[in-house]
């Protein structure tokens, strides 16, 4: 009930261009960073984006998620993206450490 | 067994509310401007909850008696739900929370986002194992400054809070275990704590805040009645947490500025 | 592998060792969780009688503990918390019977995953073993929560050293043997359920179990990272929740661990005792919807039996506990109103906090619903489910106090706040759990309970637990501050003392009606009236087995379901209940 | 992981998967859920830690910056690696999918290498979990940074182990204990890994463990789901290199 190889493309290409792709998002991470093109929050917004870019990616292909039946799909990344999202919150009290702290 | 049941929930929701009711046990009397709207909203919130409870344990009790077994010929109403009755009382409750919770809202802002009012006074707490200690700048209106490695808690006084003698500014801080201020006026306090974390509660101004070490966080609050009340810690801080307890005097204008003057003449 | 048709992939097990001790089968390990619960949920008990005693006769010579100090009662305290929420509210109704009943209820012959579920037993084991050893080193005294920097500098008062260090690996240890527990109950419902049973036709409790483990996969991951960080501040000095500028002045007598001196402290900067907390409970809020939870789903099974009527609102029911466990995860900021949090985020928090309060209305109202021209038939199981209901509604109506941060000023870390969570997290989930084991018991060891000494367990429990907590609400509206080792220090609270006594008279008299429940369950186990194989004429498929049923829980077949979970008195059946797995023609919707 | 109980290929015994797909699977990418849920609660601590210091150090030169890219590219080549052996699992190709795995060690061996080697370079340095010499304000740098990457070198260490059982079964052992070996007599005494080598052996003990309880050839399906593992370690890695690494290099 699960051949795994009746349901999805299994081109070896595929893989190739993802790993080439992944390096060179990398590349351009490192570059962007040591060239210090932006101000940190926002070199820190650029990384993350292509961070997630990236773990997208990995998830997509190599964990073959994108493969998977589209509940999985959703439970799964909802689960996590939204755990992890409300941990935002304490981003706030952080901010406060710096505004209220000892002299 | 039903009647039993009965019997029994009606008693405990009704002994249960009548101490409620009849405020054997109670809020002690507020003292500062905050208090009424606090337990304004207390009484409204008391009101409709008290209505649900007595409301959902009633009908317990009532259902469980008036439905018992009364063998096989007791009809059944088989029934699977009602999505129009979900609707209303999901509907229902959610208006009500909400509803609630915006009322109150208001005095949770003031308090915390309106800076104090002008000419009030400011007032340095400082919680430390097992004590609370109360700073007031002094003439000059300045804190002065303060540092860890000087705090020595055994010694009491400026020593306790670290106070650091080389600066000019703490040359008028006064220090004192008693909180006093002066009644219609409001407190600028500043809260810190120098080991763990501290809570500094007051019941009869319905004041409380954590003292967290590291932060100096800043709250206000106006007492509008003079008397004596006590402060006591309401966050676990260690073995001598039970006797953390400290004493806030309000007096009038006068008996205050007598008071710090006489601080600040001991002082030099 | 499609050629095997294997239905359960180890056969049953011979030698005592494989059988009882490390056994795969997923019964066995729910009676283990079951007993290990026991245990602890007597020696919880017993610490809170300790505490109740020091309270009201702090200079009482007790046998064998002498007179209590202050962090000694602590010490108590923090055991107390730590025993009950870890491995009884969690445990009992999860681990024993999640572990007992959800594989049965749902058709299949075992857990997804069964060595991994004996790993996770044995694992929940050594963390019990490791919490123990604290007693005997020094337990430490700030709390189940342990809020730094308190629980995290050694030198911040007795018990702050090894104990404290022996306690939070117990509890990390914990989390990883939850974590194993958790994707085993996703795993086996996602994928073990017997042909025709739906998402749709699981019974409630299955449902419950269910999300509870969906809320500890993803709460029990957050506190092993608050655990390892706490580890590695309290070990090797490194500062995530040890604000700068800390002097112990009062306190240097004890060891310092990780800092290597009093100065060394002073001079640690930038970390924030904020954090645990946020750490702690973003864990800890799910944390109490993992212990109510299946209380929640063992009363509607047991309302819907015993009224002899289908659940009111089946559907509203799941999605009321799906919104309970969705909504658990964004309200953790209600604990932190006055800890000096930002207090724009209180609003998002109360008003969360606020909305859980509808999916529990909802709840209530439809137990309401499916009691409403039922049958109530009164067996010791239905008491306790009626008292679940009764408590739960007591202790949740506390709780639009406490999410007003405005009214939490007052209330917060009083009384009324110790009041509110045992009625609801633990009296209320342990109402559920002694409402399993009196509905289950017949089916787990083949014999009934005595019915009379149910009752009086029951009557005396109820009337007891509300004697207990129903003042603390009241001593809470008083200002009586909680964790206070003694009443003796501030005047005010000094005249709280009679309540306080009444208080520990009530609770005497509960704890000692626990005996009740524990002679009736070993008596009834060897001497108690032979039981049937469905002795409360119920529709899951765990009334359909033997008594108690057999290794691979159907006899090598699999049940075939082709009915929802509650369908009693259905007009035109023979009997006044249709089992899950009657053939399809009986009349059913 | 343990042996499923149910295979789904026994039709019409079962409700069809609400995923759609084996429990072992199921019961890795939860596992992987609520690990990422860890990592993520780490990752929040390092940020507000970092956050609340405006004086962070940023001590990261072209040297660190350049063995974190060859890490990184390491850990990214060890992902397609395992996925063309998952690949080739599916076909059969089982002589193909035990190198394609041992390529995958490697890298994932090499990533560790180097990364011990920066370790030590940094505590040489005189980075300690409490003081670093760039940055004296802010002494929980050190510490930050040791729990993030140890704990995802923990992570890694125990992959290529799983990997290893996966791969070369009882064959493995012996090399996992030459490997400790190695570690403990090549390393100086003074040198964290000298202890922290001490993980290979816990891993060989436990490894022998399960190929005692669950003696079996794995299939397909166990190369796939170790794979899930794999990949998830250098997903994490993804994150924790812009973070820890790029967020401090030394302009």
């Amino acid at each position: 009930m699960h051949n795994i190889a009746a349901i999805h493309d299994e081109s070896k290409a595929q893989y190739y261009w993802v790993w080439g792709a992944l390096l060179i998002l990398t590349g351009i991470e490192v570059v962007l960073a040591y060239e210090q093109f932006f101000t940190p929050v926002h070199m820190l917004e650029v990384l993350m984006v292509l961070s997630l870019v990236k773990a997208a990616l990995i998830i997509a292909y190599f964990m073959h998620l994108k493969f998977e039946i589209p509940l999985m799909r959703f439970m799964l990344m909802a689960a996590i993206v939204a755990c992890l999202c409300i941990m935002c919150i304490f981003f706030a009290d952080a901010v406060r450490v710096v505004k209220l702290g000892l002299p | 067994m039903g009647l039993a049941l009965l019997a029994l929930i009606w008693l405990i929701t009704f002994v249960s509310t009548y101490f409620f009711v009849a405020k054997t046990w109670w809020f002690p009397v507020g003292a500062s401007a905050s208090a009424a709207w606090i337990d304004h909203q207390f009484a409204v919130t008391f009101i409709l909850m008290g209505i649900v409870f007595v409301a959902a344990q009633g009908a317990l009790g009532l259902f469980v008696w008036q439905y018992r077994d009364r063998g096989a010929t007791q009809p059944v109403h088989y029934s699977h739900g009602n999505a129009k009755l979900e609707i209303i009382w999901t509907v229902l409750t959610a208006v009500l929370f909400i509803g609630l919770n915006l009322m109150g809202s208001r005095v949770w802002a003031t308090e915390r986002f309106d800076p104090p009012e002008v000419g009030a006074v400011p007032v340095e707490a400082t919680g430390l194992q097992f004590a609370w200690y109360f700073r007031y700048p002094g003439p000059d209106g300045k804190y002065g400054r303060t540092k860890a490695e000087l705090e020595d808690a055994s010694a009491g006084g400026e020593s306790a809070v670290g106070l650091d003698p080389s600066d000019a500014a703490s040359k008028d801080d006064i220090v004192s275990g008693t909180m006093y201020i002066p009644v219609n006026r409001e407190v600028d306090l500043a809260l810190r704590a120098q080991d763990v974390i501290h809570s500094l509660f007051i019941p009869s101004m319905r004041f409380k805040q954590d003292a967290v070490p590291g932060l100096i966080i800043h709250m206000h609050f106006k007492p509008i009645q003079t008397g004596d009340y006590e402060i006591a810690c309401a966050e676990l801080c260690g073995l001598g947490h039970y006797k953390m307890h400290g004493m806030l005097k309000v007096v009038s204008q006068e008996e205050f500025d007598k008071w710090l003057a006489s601080k600040e003449a001991e002082k030099q | 592998m499609a050629s095997t048709e294997i239905i359960h992939a180890h056969a049953a097990p011979q030698g005592f060792i494989r059988k009882y001790i490390f056994s795969l089968d997923h019964k066995v390990i729910g009676l283990q969780y079951y007993f290990l619960a026991l245990i602890a949920v007597f020696v919880g008990m017993g610490l809170s009688l300790l505490m109740r005693i020091h309270l009201i006769w702090p200079n009482a010579n007790l046998p064998i503990f002498g007179a209590i100090k202050p962090e000694t009662y602590l010490m108590f305290l923090t055991m107390h918390g730590t025993i009950m929420v870890f491995f009884v509210l969690t445990t009992a109704p999860q681990g024993g019977f999640g572990n007992y009943f959800l594989p049965i209820q749902i058709g299949a012959p075992d857990m997804a995953f069964p060595t991994l579920n004996m790993l996770s037993f044995w694992t929940t084991f050594v963390a019990f073993v490791v919490l123990v050893a604290a007693f005997f080193v020094g337990a430490p005294l700030h709390g189940w929560t342990g809020y730094a920097p308190l629980s995290a500098v050694p030198s911040a008062g007795p018990g702050e050293g090894l104990g404290a260090d022996l306690w939070i690996t117990s509890i990390a240890i914990f989390c990883a043997a939850s974590l194993m527990g958790a994707l085993n109950f996703i795993t086996t419902v996602l994928d073990m359920r017997a042909k025709g049973m739906t998402m749709m036709r699981m019974p409630l409790t299955c449902w419950a179990w269910f999300i509870t483990a969906i809320l500890g996969l993803l709460a029990f991951g957050v506190l092993l990272a608050a655990g390892i960080l706490l580890l590695m501040d309290r070990n090797l000095g490194t500062s995530f929740f040890v604000p700068g500028g800390l002097n112990f002045t009062g306190q240097t007598s004890f060891p310092t661990g990780g800092f290597s001196s009093s100065t060394d402290l002073i001079k640690h900067n930038g970390g924030s005792p904020l954090l645990w907390q946020h750490l702690f409970w973003f864990f800890g809020h799910p944390e109490v919807y993992i212990a109510i939870l299946p209380g929640m789903g063992v009363a509607s099974q047991l309302l819907s039996t015993f009224s002899r009527k289908p659940i009111f609102g089946y559907r509203a029911m799941v999605y009321a506990m799906l919104g309970i466990g969705i909504l658990g995860f964004v309200v953790w900021g209600h604990h932190m109103f006055m800890s000096g949090m930002s207090p724009y985020t209180a609003f998002a928090f109360s008003i969360m906090t606020m909305a859980i309060g509808v999916p529990s209305a909802i709840k209530t109202f439809n137990w309401l619903g499916t009691l409403y021209q039922g049958r109530v038939r009164f067996h010791t199981p239905m008491l306790f489910a009626i008292g679940f209901v009764s408590l739960f509604v007591s202790g949740g109506l506390s709780g639009p106090f406490l999410a007003q941060p405005v009214l939490d000023i007052p209330l917060h870390d009083t009384y009324f706040v110790v009041g509110h969570f045992h009625l609801i997290m633990g009296v209320a989930a342990i109402f559920g759990i002694f409402a399993a084991t009196y509905y289950w018991f017949p089916k787990m060891f083949g014999r009934m309970m005595s019915e009379g000494l149910g009752r009086w367990h029951f009557f005396l429990t109820l009337l007891g637990t509300y004697a207990i907590f129903m003042p603390m609400h009241y001593l809470g509206l008083a200002g009586q501050t909680r964790r206070y080792s003694e009443f003796t220090q501030v005047a005010y609270q000094t005249k709280l003392i009679p309540l306080q006594t009444f208080i520990t008279y009530a609770a005497i008299v509960t704890i000692s009606a626990q005996f009740i429940f524990l002679f009736n369950l070993f008596w009834s186990m060897a001497k108690g009236k032979k039981a049937t194989d469905n002795p409360w004429e119920a529709t899951t498929l765990e009334w359909t087995t033997a008594t108690p049923p057999p290794h691979d829980n159907f006899g090598g077949r699999t049940p075939v379901v082709s009915h929802g979970p509650y369908e009693y008195s259905v007009p035109g059946a023979a009997r006044d209940f249709v089992m899950q797995n009657d053939p399809a023609t009986t009349p059913a919707h | 992981m343990a042996e499923a109980a149910v295979h789904h290929d026994v039709a019409g015994v079962y409700e069809p998967s609400l995923f759609g797909t084996y429990s072992k699977k199921i019961g890795m990418w939860l596992f992987l859920a609520s690990d990422s849920v860890t990592f993520g609660a780490l990752l929040f601590a390092y940020s507000y830690g970092r956050i609340s210091n405006p004086s962070w150090p940023t001590p990261f030169g072209k040297e660190s910056i350049i063995n974190a890219t060859i890490m990184t590219a390491c850990l990214l080549s060890s992902s397609l690696t395992m996925v063309l052996g998952v690949l080739a699992a599916h076909r059969g190709d089982m002589a193909k999918v035990r190198n394609w795995l041992l390529a995958t060690m490697f890298f994932g061996a090499a990533f560790i290498v180097l990364h011990a080697i920066e370790w030590s370079k940094l505590i040489h340095e005189g980075m300690t979990p409490f003081t670093n010499p760039w940055a004296p304000s802010v002494p929980q740098f050190g510490g930050t940074f040791f729990t993030l990457t140890g704990m995802h070198m923990l992570h890694v260490t125990i992959g290529v182990i799983y990997l290893g059982v996966v791969a070369l079964r009882k064959k493995f052992l012996p090399v996992l204990v030459v490997l400790w070996l190695i570690g403990w007599l090549a390393t100086p005494a003074n040198n964290v890994f000298h202890l922290g080598v001490h993980v290979l052996l816990i891993g060989a003990v436990v490894s022998a463990m399960v190929m005692f309880l669950k003696p079996k050839i794995y299939d397909s399906h166990d190369i796939e789901v170790a794979g899930l593992y794999w990949h998830f370690v250098d997903l994490v890695w993804m994150f924790i290199f812009p973070l820890v690494y790029l967020m401090s290099t030394r302009i």
